[in-house]
Order: C-alpha cells, then structure tokens, then sequence
C-alpha cells in the first residue's frame, strides 16, 4: 500500500517541494485538503526550518492522515487526542516545531475538551482544523459544525442538533492565535499558516476544506467564483488583542469572514515551565542529578 | 511484645522484639504523625517498621486509625491485632478495642473514654491526655499537641531514644514558624515526664539492633515509587489527581524540575495518557498514572502504545473496585485489566511491587524495560502500600541512576522505525535521517516504514514481533525465588503487597512443622518461565490474592496460573473484604483448600 | 460448480449445487451492489447465500471485492476458493486469480484486461463488458452500469430467475428517478442478451430449490443485530460513529422513531455509554456500541453500569486490533476485553452471535438478560459479519417481539433498590415509593438502600450478589449443543463468526471418516455450566478463533477454558490476518495439532 | 455510614424541607455547598413539582455527592459525565425534572467536552456548576478555574495555567440559560435557580462556593460582608438574548457580575426529537410496533 515516494536522497539543510513531501495522498481527487496540504509546503519552503526539526501529529479522519504525506518526523495518534499528545510532544521538546492537523470531529466532537485546555495552557504548537462539517473517514455522519438540516447517515431527515460555532469555541479555550481560512484561498491560506507558524503561543487555524465526496458545495458561499463572499477581516478596523470584539466577529452569520480573529502575546506553558525548572536549578547550584536524589533520600534517613 | 504483655506486673523493664501498636482517635488529631515519627525513628535505629493505616471515608474528616508495627526482627506485616491500643475517644475505644490482643496495653484518654470496670482482659492504663496537653500548651490550643504528648508517653514506655526523636522534630518543623517546635517539644515533654508508673507497672525496651548495616530510609509507598522513577530516568510526566494515585504525582511535579524535567496535571485521564506518549515519542522516558476509574480511561491510547511500540511507565495503585467502589480500601482487582483492558491483543509488561523497598526497585526496573523493550509498563501497586511507611536499606543510588540522554544522532539511511529484524527503537523528532526519508509512528497495522498495511502477512509478522519482545523479556528474567521449603506440600503464591502477610504466615506454618513455601510473583506479564515446573514440586498450590473469586471460584492471578499451567492443584484464596489479610485468615484458609 | 467446471465442455447445461462468485473491481464499479442483488434473490428462491466482500483502506476506494456462494445445500462459509472469477481490471485479475479454483470460469472484462495466452488453467470468457455499457447507456454514463451488464451476463449464464431480479430493481430502484431504473433495465438486457454461448460452451442452473419452508429474509449481520434489538424491545441508544458499528447506529436513528424512540449520535463514546445508561436508569431499555477503539473509552462507564446494576446492551463490531489495527479487516480480539476489560472485579454478560440469524437472535436474548438480571451485555460481532448477507427463515415475529414497558407504579414503603435477597430491579424515576424515601443508585459501594458503606461484609455481600446473578444466568442456560460426534478423537471450539468454516471443516472431516465434533460457544460470560464434561468425551480439544496466540500460545477462548477446565487437551488453533479461516487451513491446522 | 435521616413518612403531593432532605450532608462544617443545598431545598419547596418525578444527578466530587442528600430518585454517576448521563435521562423521560450538581473539575477538567454539547443540544435539564476553584474531594489539586498563582499540591510554587473562564464557557457552549451566583447569597441563589428552572431548555449556573478547607477565601471579594463586590447585573441594561454582549460581560475583571448572562427559547432537543418521533408515526398511521417490524422484515424478503 505504501511505496514511499521520495524520489532521491535529499539534502540536509533546504526544505523543498520534492523533499518535504511523502507518499501521493490518499484522499479522494478533488478534496479540499490537497490544497491544505499544498499551502503548507509553500509555507515550510519559505520558513525553511531544519526538516528533522519539524513534526506534524494528528488524530484519525481523512484531514488526520496528514502526517503520511509530509515527509517529516510525524505520528498518527488515536482519534481526538492529538492535542494533548502533541502538548507531550511540545513541553518535552522545546527546539521542535509541533504541527498538529485533523478535521471537526476530531478537533471539535471526541477532542473538544482538549483544545480548551491546551488553549488555556497556551502550549506552543500550531493547530490546522480541517472543518469540511462532516465525518469523511467514515463515511458521511453529521459533524458538530454540520448546519442544522444537513442530511447525513446519522441524519436521514436532516441534522436537528445547533452546530458548534469554531471561533467561538477556538476563542473561548484562550488560544492566543485564532485564524480562519479556506482551503480555495491559497494564498490566504499560506499567509494564516505562516502568521499561526510565527505566533509564539498556541496558535490555530480553522480551514474549511471541502469533502466533495460527501458535502459538495459546503462552502460554496465563501467562494467568490461560485458566486459567494470571502470577505477578509480588516485589522485596521478589528483589533486582533481585544476579546469581546473578536467574539462579537464570531457571532456573524454564516459565512463569516476570515483571517486573524485573535493574537496577543501571553507567556506559553513551555516558557512557564522552563521557568520553574530554572528557579528549583538555580536554587541547588548546580548540584546534579544524583546529588538531588541523595539529598531527597538523606531526609528520608 | 507479643506473649509478654500479659506476663504477672513487675515494676521492671521487658525486652522485647516488636510492638503492634495503634493509635485510633479522629484524623483531625494528628496521629498520623506520631506514626510517622515513630516509623522514622525506627528506621534510624536499624529497626524494621511497618504502619498501617485508614483514612476516612466522609470529607469533612473523622474516625481514623494508624497502626505502628516497628522492632527488631524482620517485620512483614502491619500485625493481625495490637500489643497496645490508644484510644483518644470513646468511639475509638469501642470500635478497636477488639483488636488489641488479651492481655495486651489499653491507654486511654481518660478525658473523653469511660472503660468498663468489669472488663479485666487487658491492662488498662487511662492518662487524661485532653487536659494535660491544653495544660501544658497553655489553653489556647483546643487539644491540638495531644499526639505529641501521646508520642511522649509512649516514648517513655519505650524507652525511645529521645534526641532522635528530637531531631525529627526539628527536621519536621523547623522551616516552620519557631512556636510550632516549641509547642511540639512542650507537648512531648509533658507526655514524656507523665508519672506513668503510678499506673503502668513495666517499662517496654526493644532489643538492641544492629547498627552496623547500610543506614536505612523511611517512606510509605507511594514516595518510593516516585523516588524509583526518578532514580530510573524518568524526568517527564502527566496526570489526573485521584486517591491514592495522587501523591505520586503531586510529588513528582515538585521534584522533576530540579532535575530539569516537568510533569503537567492534564485535563482527564484521557489527556494524560496521551501527554505522557507525547512526552514518550518525543524521546523522553515519561509516567503516567491513576487508580482503578482513571486506568479504565486509559485504555485505549495505552493500545496505541503497544502499536506504535512506545516506551512508557504507568502506575495503577489500586483500590477496591469495581467503579468508583471503595476509594479508601484495599483491593487487588486490576491485574486482568492491566494485562486484557485495552482492545485488540496488546501485549505490555505487567510488575507487581510486593512491599515499599520493591516499590523503589520495580519502578526502577520499569524504566529500564521501557527503554529496552519500548514497550508500556504498568507497576501496580494498592492503597495499602500506597501510604504504608518501612524502613529499608538506603539503596545504591550511584549505581542505580540512569540519567536519561536524548538520542539525536544522525540515522543512517534506509532507518526503520518499526524494523522487523530488532526491537523497535525510534529516532525521536530532531534526528537527522540519512537520505532525509523520515519515520512515522502509528496505531495502524504499519509496514517496517511506519506506513499503513493491511497486507495478512505484515499482520501477522507485526503481531509476532510484538509479542516476541515480551517472551525475550520472559527468556532474560532471574529464576524465581522460593522461599521455605523448596518442595513438599504447599506453595503458597502471591503477587504485590500480600508478601508480608503471605510470608509470615509461611514463617508461622513451619515453625509448627509443615512443609511449606512461598512465590510472590512480581513479573505478571510475562509470568516467569519457570512456573510450572515449581509447582510440580507441590502437592497443593494456594494463590492469597485481595480479588474476587468471580464465577468460577478462581481469583485472578489463579485463574491466570490454571490457564498457564493447567495444573488443576491450583487453589485460589481470594477474599474483597477491603482489608490487608491477616496471618489467621491465611492460615485457615489454606488449611480449609489443601487435603 | 464444484468439479463440473472442469468437464469437458459440450455445450449443454449443468446442474450444481452452488457456486462461488468472485466479483473483483473497484469500490466505485457497484460490485457491491451485484452482489446484493444476487444475494437478496437467493433468499427469494429459498436458497441458501452466504456473501464476503472487502472495504478499501483509502478513503478515495480503490480495489475492492464482492464475493457470493448460492447455492440449494447448506451454506457455510463463503468459500476457499471461486468457482466464476469476474474481473474488471487489470489488477483485479491479477491480485484474485491465484482464488479461482483449477478448471475454474475466468470471465474478464476484454476492454480493461489482458491475460497470459499460456495459462490454461482456466476457462476463460472474455467480454468488452465497459464498452458494450457505455455503448448500451449511450455513452454518458462512464462506464457507470458495467455491474448490471455483468449481472446480466450472470443471469443469462447461471439461469436465473430474471423476473424476480426485476422486481428487486424496482424495489431498489423504485423511489429514484424514472432514469435509474430505465438505465439499470438496459445494461441489464445487454449483459443478459450477449451471446455468451459464443465463449462460454456451457449453462449452468442450480438444483430446485424446495420453496415449501418458511419465507425467507435477506440481510446482513448488522442489520440483523438492529432488528433484533429493536424486537427485543430496545428504543433507545447512543453512539459515535466508527467502522464497522456505524451502520448499526445509522439504522437504529432512522427506525426508532416510528417506534416512538431515539438515537442520539453523541461526541464521543464516553458520552455514548453515558447516555445510554441514562436512558436505562430512566427505565428505557438502551443500547451502545462501537468498534474496538470506542469499546476501550466505554470501559469506565460500563464498570458503572455494573456497579449500580444497570440493563444495558453493548454492541461491539470487531475489527482487527491493537489500537487503530486493521479497521476494516476482520478479527477476534476483544473476547478479553469484553470480560475484564474494566477494572475491579466487573462481572457481566458476554454473548456472541455466530452468523447473521444468529446476530438477530443474540441480541433479542441480550435484551432479555440485560432486563431479566439488570446487568450490562456485551454482544460480539465482527467485521466479517456486519457486512456479510445471508439468507434465513423470517423470523416469528409475533411471537418474539417485546413492547417495552415504562413500569412506573408505585412501590411499597421500604422498598430497596440494591435488596440482597433479590436481583436488582430499579424504581425509575417517576415512580412513587410509599413512605417517600428515594432510592439512589451509584458506583459507590453502597448499601441496600443505594448509599456508599465501606463496610468489609457489605462489600463482600454485594460483591457476590452481583456475581451471583451471572451464575444464575449460567444455570439457566440450555445444555450446549455438538454437532457430529458427540465423542471421540477431536472437538472443534469455537465463538462467533467462524462457526460456519468450522461446521464445514467438520462435515468434510468427518465425511472421511474421522470422528469430529463441533461446539459454538454462544455465552462467553458466563460460560455454560457443561464444557468440563463435555471435553472430558474427546480425546483433543481443538479452539479455532481469529485472535493471537499471545505470550503462552493460546488464544483467548482457548485460555479462559484451560483456566476453566485444566484440561490440558486443549489445543489453540488461533490466527490474526486479518481474514476469515478457510476451510483447508482449519483441517491443516487441526491435523497439526492433534496426535 | 449512611443511616436515612428522614424522620416521618412523607405524604405524596407536598414537598417540605423535611421532605426533601435525606442523609445530613458529609461536608466539612463551613463549606458553602450547604448553602447550595438549602437554596435548591427552599426553590423545590416553591415549585412544588410531584416529588417523584425530580432526580438529582451528578459526578464526582464533594459537591457531587449532592444526590444522597437530597431525598428524590438520584444517580451518582463517574468523575466528569454527568452530563451525558443526564442527557440520557431528560431524553427518555421528557416528564421529569433533571437536576445535575457538580464541581469545577467535573464540569471544567474533565467533563468540558459534555457542557459544550449537552449546551449546542439544548438538552432540557438544570446544572449548577459549585465552583470553589480547587478540587476539594482528593484534597487540594489546582482545578482548571484556580487563579494563577494559587498554590496547591499539584503547583506547589503557584498555578501557572490561565483558568478557564467559565462564564465565556458555558456562553460558549450554546447553553440556552447561563446564570452566575454565589452560594453566600441565599436570595440571590434561589432566584438563579428559580430562573434557571423555569427555563426551557439547558439552563446552567456557576455558584461560587467556598471550600474551606482547601481554598478559604478563595470569593471574599464577591462578598460584601467581606469588604468584596456583589455586583448584579442590571438587566434594563444588558440583553440577555444578546450573545455578544453576553460575552463580552464574560469578559469583565474578577469579581465580575452576577445575575443572569444570557437566556434565550431555542427548541430543545427534547422537543425536536419528539417532533421526528410525531412525523415518523404520523406516516405510519397507528401501526403498531409489530406492523413497522413486520414491514421491515418484508422489505428484507
Ligand atoms: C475512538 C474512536 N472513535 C471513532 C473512530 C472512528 N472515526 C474515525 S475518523 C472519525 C471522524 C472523522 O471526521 P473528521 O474528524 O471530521 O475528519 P474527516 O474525515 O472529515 O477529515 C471517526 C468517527 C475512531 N477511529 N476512534
Ligand atoms: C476518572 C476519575 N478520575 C479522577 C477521580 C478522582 N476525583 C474525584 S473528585 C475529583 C475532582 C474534585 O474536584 P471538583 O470536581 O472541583 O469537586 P469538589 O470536590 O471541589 O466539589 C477527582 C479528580 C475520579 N473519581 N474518577
Ligand atoms: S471522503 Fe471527503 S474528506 Fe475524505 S478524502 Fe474524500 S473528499 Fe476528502
Ligand atoms: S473539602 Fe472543601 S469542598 Fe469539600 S466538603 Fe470540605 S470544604 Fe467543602
Ligand atoms: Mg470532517
Ligand atoms: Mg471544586
């Protein structure tokens, strides 16, 4: 099933096209997340991180499958859960730059209660939802961003349940970077990516990504050559730092409008915890790690 | 003290070689802590110790026990009934006084307690210990320091070396405000210089130790797991508060950043399971842990780790069970689960630690099977051990540690992350891999690359790989160790903290002439190799386990052995009362099983 | 067809008894659907039919086979080996020849197709089948339409009925537009007026049926699961989407409401497990389900479940494991699980259906336990089942169905809802208790009135009464059922999806003379009461199942009745590729293991 | 443990304080789940609903052990899914009243994910969130609403995560009531839960309750007695069916408002349910179960 298909050995130190991609995606021709894929190539061309540096995760759905078809270190975890393993990820190893992607069941339905949290603790990592309002892997279940109406197996009469609203879900967790984009806008697509890249802090994108197997046409009135409206937010206007505005952009009707809802610098887990690992190091001088442990059993005696 | 308790009154002083004594009064009264300075000094006078305790069930506090089991001789359990009870009120009298021994020492605070006259079975000895200590502290204490005189009294009776003691306390409060060791050591003396031989007509010494051993250290169980993983490499972490899982990770989140490590409290189980993978795949040896609810949530990204062939530690200090069960109590009942929880046929290594010093010396080993075989590991432990205290030789701790190291070195070219050919050993993210093809890590069924397949064969080569690594485990394990008798009529089996009581028992069966060994498994997946043919050297065998006997009548780890061995001599000794098994339950329930 | 195919032909029409048809394509071709259509006729001519397919593992389809075995006798397994192989493509006929049995018909589609001239192991049938489609739709279609020219062609060469095959168009076909079934009519006639005589030198027909018994019905293993829940008398349930449990979901969702009930679609399976046991402490019989990741979330809530003695019915789709496995291949691994898989001693029902009828009558009895002993079931399936169509007499309806019932009356005062003397039988909410105290339930352990104690002989007496109950299941059950030879050398064991493989493995055995029983087990938690002393009449006791052999060779049935038994006859013939056992590996495997 | 303190017989068809009350709570003395639990007795003493059809149900925790207190049919579920649990409830017994009581960390840590969902369902039951920042029942873990710089056992320097802000939570949620309180405030509680109760739909209210043991203090500055703020809010001003303004309320400086944030009809899921339940029947036109089953198998023939 898998014949890797990196064409020759690549060079240490220059991120390419041709080297950072893995094996020919498996998704169905035409689906919305090819061109996820594709913008986060240009944006790892022009960032140019060390390649081995960099490491993409995800959970299970059709957009979870990611991490096979960039050539980087990556891992396919279990369905809901990249977030926190990602966050192991993150805290363990502050010199990588953590990717995380998957659609809106992983991210919103099994794993919502992980992206509050992950947002509070403001890990450092970027996070891509793939939201197509829809469950692809398995074959056409109402998601939880699914419109009310929306005929799926789980919902032969149309779905009844009111969608989860992703900014405000995004915004309310205390993500510190919070951006929408969609999978037809490439190049709006790149400039959420590198901006969410760049941000220091927990940092995600929403990206609508159309399933054409499943929900043709979702996204039809945010496309402007089909007729609808991708109306960009105006940051001159909307100021990124304040909260209530940026929830107040979330309540616009459907489609909304994309770009940066949200950015402000706040102090990461990964820098709070190097923190307290200094103080506790810099209060023992030096002493190592047996020195430590003897201590601890000397007040044991 | 054992027999010599109810010898004829003497005004002389008793040599004696341990003392079960417990003390019942509210958990609010700080008995716990004249436990633990008890537990403590015995490990500084090369005594053994071993405490027992309960904690209340209701939150707001109350009734609480916290038994002291300390003396020369090897001690192995907390004591089936106590040499001296302390009863600090009425209720405490009345609920404990069953279990102190004929014969044996009642002090009672004659405050709160009102004994029966005609009751002549014990020795009864009433000190008005609520006065005395609101005396001595001045009023405005409200009974607080009342453990601190008992501790005082009982010092006396012992005949304690006080400036150890003293020193203990200092130890203890000396980073607090100075009143707090002023109040202790006001408290103690008063307990201390308490006529007491107007009404005790014998003082108590313990036999002289030998101190020339390895200087011992005093912990309960808990601190000793904790302490193993550090001194095993571990420096990463992730959990979900739950009793009595907690104090590990309450303890290693203060202690792992000194060691330039960190351990997060995760939103759930689910989260912390998974950090500790992350933590894990990003090449840093990582803990998780709970007790029984929490575990039950880990289980399916614990088969991700067997998948994906993660190295991880995971700690299950059981309770009863099942559901939210019995918080507080004793019980056994996750060694299935441990071995068959998750979906799938997920092979991970199952230890068992049979007492506080193997607490320390499992989780060490833990970490080095993680490493070697990168595989999840559980240590299970109980509540019983969890918050026990004993003293044990201070271990080897420059030989022991294993700084851990990240592995980032370039891999050659044509690296496999799931190589079939040797054990898995990942290049964690940041390793350069020659020819810049880099590996991936999953729960699918994989090829050697790390990609899916679903191709049978892939199947069934992954699926063997995966269990050849735990058989070679079972191939490198020492010979399992008999103690006793090396064959005759009954072997006694057990796993995890039943070995005291299991032990001595065993002690006590041949003293009277039987033929008797004993097992503690502490490798329960795999089992040893060897099993089978030791138990061909008995006529009966009886695993002692704190589990239910289930549909079949056969506990867990037994019905574990049947399937094994199809030895149909295997008997199962199973009880969930909540409780440690005491030596009497033993004894009769081996006889009631064995021809 | 058996070994008619390879006669020598003469262009005449032969009688068989049944065939197997390997349709191979791609999933987007509609194999499935040709399948389908056969099979559901099949059933109307009161043959038998047995179909197996496979699920691409892209998600954009790709390969993907349609198998079916019709035929008048008794069928099954789906077969070792086809007799007819249809390939579209290429790689269709590359990857499936080697199925097709010597002397076999290989019909290939001569547009897509090209075959090694030498081989002459087969009959080979070549026909444009993609252009004479688009040629007969008039070319707009994309070969859209090849599967009903070819079951045209199908028709023509085995005789089928084509009215019926009609009828079950419009049935299909009927709700859509005009066009649909117009265009289904016309690459049917094309296949079925193709002058396959040109090629084919042969007819076949199948033996006349006896159409006397009862009707029949037509359906898959998930679809007989949902029926039977809902003649059971479930109306209510929860669940989270996953491979292969979803259809059951998805069915229940659209049914349910015509029964005045519902079926929430919830966030996740902690959710799903949740709310079930919701809907079942509200006094509605309710079910959940998944496949092996989703059980591994449920495992907390389900030792709940057990705990507050709650009816519930958990419905678990195998599929191969560890983790996220093989998600569409087929495996049987989660035997373990299902038993221990929570933790604390957790007894509960574990049945398992054995093919499609019996998915329908397992979960109707699964209704029936979980309201008769108040206790969480487990029904296992497994991939090949959900998916796999067979036919079998309709059930009797009116007699088996079970209208739930809502029992609100009032209680007597006193009245307790965890009474020792009884089996649980909650007083939902609603309900009035005379004297107006309330019962609680809870995962506690907890009292007879439903409130926590820590009470060791509490503890003990409700460890056991919850035990207790499953062991009056086990008296209940009807003495297990061998088919063959009720003694002798060997004993074929098995559970769930392989009876079929395994009841023809003992047919041929026996048919050469062997002396060869076969038990299903049904009832894996608790296991019958007679499996000692039926194993005690045979001399080899062979367990066939489609997990691993694990760490001590035997797979999970084999070691829970070794456990059971101590029967060291026991012998573990387990498998994880990821496909159903044939016919030949069973006889070879069992050969290997029996002296 | 638990010996049944109702003293008399209860007489069908009037709730009474008497009535109502079951075991005498195992709280500390001082925790101000008390209070919650008097105000929740005084509101049902008010509403006076048939005493049989109310239950109580709830997680884990101190203020989860809420059902064995109160004398009404009751469930004590597992940490974190009471929600899901008594969504199962409400759904298959829509004539019943549901109450589900629980802490921070139930509601927050690890049953977060249920409130978003339970909320976007509008299922029809009352929640009341009793935060005391801190989990009170394993004794003093930072909970995901303790403050920064709270020391407990699991931050022994002093939480570093950003808490969850609750109110934005629950807004965020989708909950159709949303209601802040405080358990000090006896008048104010019970009209909360009055409100909250009346609503049709998911209504929920955070009531801060101290615990004492673990985090005294933890509300003085909401407590006027105290010298802190009790600040209702002024509902001629704010419009509670207005989410943007609801949230940015969500975002005021601690102590923040108290009083009702948001409450607005939305069909419930009960009632959509039964509206597809109607429809489905209403075509069968009084078949019978056995009718809709036999019709099933035929289509199978
Ligand atoms: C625990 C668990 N539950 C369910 C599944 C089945 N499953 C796989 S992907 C998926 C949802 C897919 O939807 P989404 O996350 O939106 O991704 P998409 O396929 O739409 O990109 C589900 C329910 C699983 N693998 N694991
Ligand atoms: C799955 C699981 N994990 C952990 C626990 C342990 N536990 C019980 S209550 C609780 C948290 C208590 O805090 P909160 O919900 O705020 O309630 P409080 O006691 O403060 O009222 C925890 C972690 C458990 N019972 N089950
Ligand atoms: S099913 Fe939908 S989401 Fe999945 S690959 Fe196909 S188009 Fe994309
Ligand atoms: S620990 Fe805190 S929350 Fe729990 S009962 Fe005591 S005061 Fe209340
Ligand atoms: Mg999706
Ligand atoms: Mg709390």
């Amino acid at each position: 099933m898998s014949s890797p298909s990196v064409p020759k050995p690549v060079e240490r130190g220059t991120i390419t096209k041709k080297g950072i991609a893995a094996d020919h995606p498996t998704w169905c021709p035409g689906c919305g997340d090819f061109a996820v894929l594709a913008a986060f190539f240009k944006t790892l061309e022009k960032l140019q991180f060390p390649q081995e540096k960099i490491v993409t995760l995800a959970g299970i759905g059709c957009s979870s499958r990611f991490p096979y078809f960039v050539n980087t270190h990556g891992g396919h975890f279990i369905h809901g859960r990249s977030l926190p393993f990602a966050t192991g990820v993150s805290l363990g190893r502050d010199d990588l730059h953590v990717f995380v992607f998957g659609g809106d069941g992983d991210g919103f339905s099994i794993g919502g209660n992980h992206l509050d949290h992950a947002g509070r603790k403001n890990i450092r990592l970027t996070y891509v939802i793939m939201d197509n309002f829809v469950y692809g892997l398995t074959k056409k279940q109402t998601s939880p961003t699914s419109p009310q109406g929306f005929q799926s197996k789980t919902d032969p009469t149309g779905a009844i349940d009111r969608p989860t609203n992703p900014m405000r879900k995004l915004l309310s967790s205390g993500a510190t970077f919070v951006g929408r984009t969609h999978a037809s806008q490439i190049k709006h697509m790149m400039s959420m990516y590198e901006r969410a890249i760049n941000h220091d802090g927990f940092s995600v994108v929403e990206c609508l990504s159309e399933c054409v197997e499943f929900y043709k046409g979702a996204f039809d009135a945010a496309v402007p050559r089909k007729g609808g409206a991708f109306e960009i937010i105006d940051e001159d206007e909307h100021d990124v730092t304040d909260m209530s505005a940026s929830l107040a952009l979330a309540e616009e009707a459907w489609p909304g409008k994309f770009g940066v809802y949200y950015q402000k610098k706040e102090p990461t887990k990964n820098e709070l915890e190097g923190a307290i690992i200094k103080k506790a190091q810099a209060k023992s001088n030096g002493a190592s790690d047996l020195d430590h442990l003897k201590a601890t059993f000397a007040m044991m005696k | 003290m054992a027999s010599e308790a109810s010898a004829p009154p003497s005004r002389s002083e008793k040599l004696i070689q341990d003392a079960v004594i417990r003390l019942a009064g509210d958990s609010q009264d700080g008995i716990q802590s004249i436990g633990a300075f008890l537990a403590r000094l015995a490990g500084r006078s090369a005594q053994e110790v071993m405490t027992y305790m309960t904690i209340p069930a209701t939150i707001s506090g109350g009734p609480s026990i916290f038994q002291v089991r300390m003396g020369t001789g090897e001690v192995l359990s907390a004591g089936d009934e106590a040499d001296f009870l302390v009863a600090f009120y009425q209720h405490s009298h009345d609920e404990h006084v069953s279990h102190l021994k004929e014969g044996g020492v009642l002090l009672y605070d004659s405050d709160h307690v009102e004994l029966d006259e005609s009751d002549t079975r014990f020795l009864k000895v009433g000190v008005p210990i609520a006065s005395l200590t609101v005396e001595a502290l001045g009023g405005s204490t409200r009974e607080k320091g009342k453990n601190l005189f008992t501790l005082g009294l009982l010092s006396r009776i012992f005949q304690l070396d006080v400036e150890k003691l003293r020193r203990i306390f200092k130890e203890r409060f000396g980073g607090k405000s100075e009143d707090i060791l002023r109040n202790a050591n006001l408290a103690f003396d008063a307990g201390y210089s308490y006529p007491i031989d107007n009404v005790l007509d014998r003082y108590y010494s313990f036999q002289t130790p030998d101190e020339s051993g390895e200087p011992q250290v005093t912990m309960d169980g808990n601190t000793a797991i904790t302490l193993g993983l550090i001194t095993g490499g571990v420096r990463y972490g992730s959990g979900y508060p739950i009793t009595p899982w907690s104090t590990i990770m309450e303890m290693l989140r203060s202690q792992l950043p000194k060691y330039g490590g960190l351990f997060v409290q995760a939103e759930d189980e689910l989260a912390a399971v998974s950090m500790a993978i992350g933590f894990a795949y990003s090449g840093r040896l990582a803990v998780t842990g709970s007790s029984g609810p929490g575990i039950s949530l880990k289980m399916e990204a614990l088969g991700w780790a067997t998948m994906a062939e993660i190295p991880l530690i995971v700690v299950n200090i059981q309770r009863g069970g099942p559901s939210t069960g019995l918080p507080t109590n004793v019980e056994q009942s996750d060694l299935m689960q441990a071995i068959y929880g998750s979906h799938g046929d997920c092979p991970r290594v199952v230890l068992a630690a049979q007492n506080v010093k193997d607490c320390f010396y499992t989780a060490l080993e833990a970490c080095s099977i993680a490493r070697e075989y990168s595989v999840p590991v559980f240590i299970l432990s109980d509540m019983s051990m969890a918050s026990r205290i004993e003293a044990f030789d201070e271990p080897d701790l420059e030989n022991l540690i294993v700084e851990p190291s990240l592995d980032l070195e370039d891999r050659p070219e044509g690296y496999k992350p799931y190589d079939l050919e040797r054990i898995t050993r990942h290049a964690p993210p940041g390793t350069w891999i020659e020819g810049g093809k880099f590996p991936q890590v999953t729960g699918l069924e994989h090829d050697e690359t790390g990609h899916p397949s679903a191709n049978p064969e892939m199947h069934v080569k992954m699926m063997n790989k995966r269990r050849d690594k735990i058989r070679k485990l079972a191939d490198s394990l020492p010979p399992s160790k008999v103690f006793g008798d090396q064959e005759g009529d009954t072997l006694l089996v057990g796993w995890g903290s039943t070995w005291g009581p299991i032990r001595e028992t065993v002690i006590r069966a041949r003293s009277n002439g039987e033929k008797m060994g004993h097992l503690q498994i502490r490798y329960l997946n795999p089992l040893p190799n060897d099993l089978e043919e030791i138990f061909n050297r008995y006529k009966n065998i009886v695993v002692v386990e704190m589990n239910h006997e289930g549909l079949y009548g056969y506990g867990q780890l037994a019905s574990m052995l049947r399937a094994l061995t199809c030895n149909p001599g295997i008997r199962s000794l199973a009880k969930t009362d909540g409780l440690t098994f005491k030596i009497r339950e033993i004894l009769k329930g081996v006889q009631e099983r064995v021809q």
